[in-house]
């Protein structure tokens, strides 16, 4: 019996705490009145092999027989002469405290096993949830939108930008603001107004439409063009401010 | 000695399990019954889930047998199972609506209209799979340029582009 | 209006292909009628499978419902799929009893009570989803807090953390 407890190897243990304990249950002691002389040998002879353990865990085992070693030493003291209130405090006390608090826990991990044990004889489907939506057409993400939703933002966006204090790009193309407003102001005298779309004709070059938009916000605020919708969502109509005049 | 309804049981709990089809023959190694008595039971099996209260079933395939869900609740399982889709936001909407006219654009110039940064609805509509890279503009930093996808055009019921309502039909439209 | 037993169809169709327990909640807010009658169909589902013949029935796991296969029937699902059953480490376990009892707790309030480090544990326990960081404490080095998951419920089978077993009845077990 006593042989089989010293081949127990020290990777056995989850830590210190654990050890210990498992000393205090093979000595049959009362956690509360723990022999420290006793069990500080006996945890002191189990560490013996700790060369055989990484730094790491070596270091928790020889803090806590550092702790024992101390608790031990403050028994063996004399006891000081105490006045009569005093209550002497226990040097076990605070490891005793910690001890009870791992059993718990150690208690509670065992529990746990055992349910982990349990769930273990019962099967879930195992659900391939990718494979299962693939099944699916994808979603329409734009379920609740009409092609006029989006044509009417289109158009809140293009008045929002009207509103924008102009910001004056350098355009690497070859069309100017200026030519652009000699296009547009063209195009008026001929036509006297213009529909807004008629100046972004699908295929517009992007510098193009920024260009345009830059003259368009140009003219108005030349005061040369001004801008009618008759309501909601009806069509922009621009005009020369000669004409508006008529 | 099995009763069948323990034998039921047994089959149920592996048929349960089983992602692919079982065969008799698979069942019968394991459980080491007579197949002509599997038989019945699976016969049993697929009586009971007919019943109208159950939502799956036992259907024979590919040599097999497999639980499967009717078909009639599939729109339940589709909302169950397929993420949630949000439906645009109002500034998705707004650059998804600048790409749609004004393509193909880059993310700056889309940016020049808006007058806000789109880098992150930019993502999300090309995720959505809306939008996509169709290649780079010349030039500095030659940045992506977007268009629509095809996928657009079938969310929003258009053959083409040109199938884009101008401004003129969205008067008529009101 | 749905009639029960379509009820309890759709409800089972659902389940079935569910990958986690599905909650009331979840279920109301798919097919849109009242939680009420949803709990009621879902307890003639449970009372349906808990006869003799079934080999899977419907448990209540982690706040939702999920059918699994009845315990008794564990060797032949087994023998089907040679399942590799990874269990926990005892020191993995020790440390997820702590988390469980004491969440939300900090890795050095976890290293106190078990007398060792426990960086290595925690990061597996993080990777299962059996635990998640659910924050930072205030104060000193502001560390990061964590918590057990919901993956965590279902993998102990608890339906929510009140189920377990309390700390007293450890002390009385000395």
């Amino acid at each position: 019996m006593l042989q089989n407890k010293y081949q127990i190897k020290l990777e056995n243990f989850e830590g210190p705490l654990d050890l210990l304990l498992h000393l205090i249950e093979k000595n049959e002691i009362d956690i509360y009145d723990i022999p420290i002389a006793k069990i500080t040998d006996q945890y002191i002879t189990y560490i013996r092999d700790i060369e055989q353990l990484d730094l790491d865990s070596a270091s928790e085992f020889l803090v806590l027989a550092a702790t024992l070693l101390a608790i031990k030493a403050k028994m063996l003291l004399p006891k000081p002469i105490k006045l009569l209130e005093e209550v002497e405090k226990d040097p076990r006390e605070e490891l005793v405290a910690r001890l009870l608090e791992y059993k718990k826990f150690k208690e509670a991990a065992g529990l746990l096993k055992g349910r982990e044990n349990e769930m273990h004889k019962v099967f879930l489907r195992k659900q391939d949830e990718e494979q299962l939506v693939n099944k699916f057409d994808p979603s329409n993400p734009v379920e609740n939108i009409s092609i006029y939703d989006l044509l009417q933002a289109f158009r809140i966006i293009l008045e929002k930008t009207d509103n924008i204090e102009p910001v004056y790009e350098i355009s690497k193309e070859k069309i100017s603001i200026q030519q652009c407003i000699i296009i547009i102001l063209a195009k008026l005298e001929s036509n006297h107004k213009l529909l807004f779309t008629d100046l972004f004709p699908i295929g517009t070059s992007q510098t193009r439409v920024i260009v345009t938009f830059l003259a368009l916000l140009e003219l108005i605020k030349q005061n040369r063009i001004g801008f009618r919708q008759k309501g909601l969502f009806s069509r922009i109509v621009i005009y020369l401010k000669e004409d508006n005049l008529e | 000695m099995l009763f069948l309804e323990e034998t039921k049981a047994i089959i149920e709990s592996m048929l349960f399990v089983s992602p692919d089809p079982l065969s008799i023959e698979e069942i019968a190694n394991i459980i080491n019954i007579d197949a002509k008595e599997i038989c019945f039971a699976i016969e049993e099996i697929q009586k009971e889930y007919k019943k109208e209260y159950h939502g799956f079933h036992l259907i024979d395939v590919a040599g097999g047998f497999v639980f499967a869900t009717k078909v009639q609740y599939e729109q339940y399982i589709e909302k169950l199972l397929k993420p949630q889709i949000n439906t645009l936001s109002h500034a998705a909407l707004e650059t998804l609506a600048i790409i749609a006219y004004k393509q193909p654009i880059t993310r700056s110039e889309i940016e020049l209209i808006r007058g806000v940064k789109v880098d992150k609805i930019v993502n999300t509509l090309v995720e959505k799979n809306l939008i996509e890279e169709i290649g780079r503009k010349e030039g500095p930093g030659r940045p992506i340029i977007y268009a629509t996808t095809k996928d657009f055009l079938k969310y929003f019921g258009l053959n083409d582009l040109s199938q884009l309502p101008s401004m003129e039909n969205f008067k008529n439209q009101d």
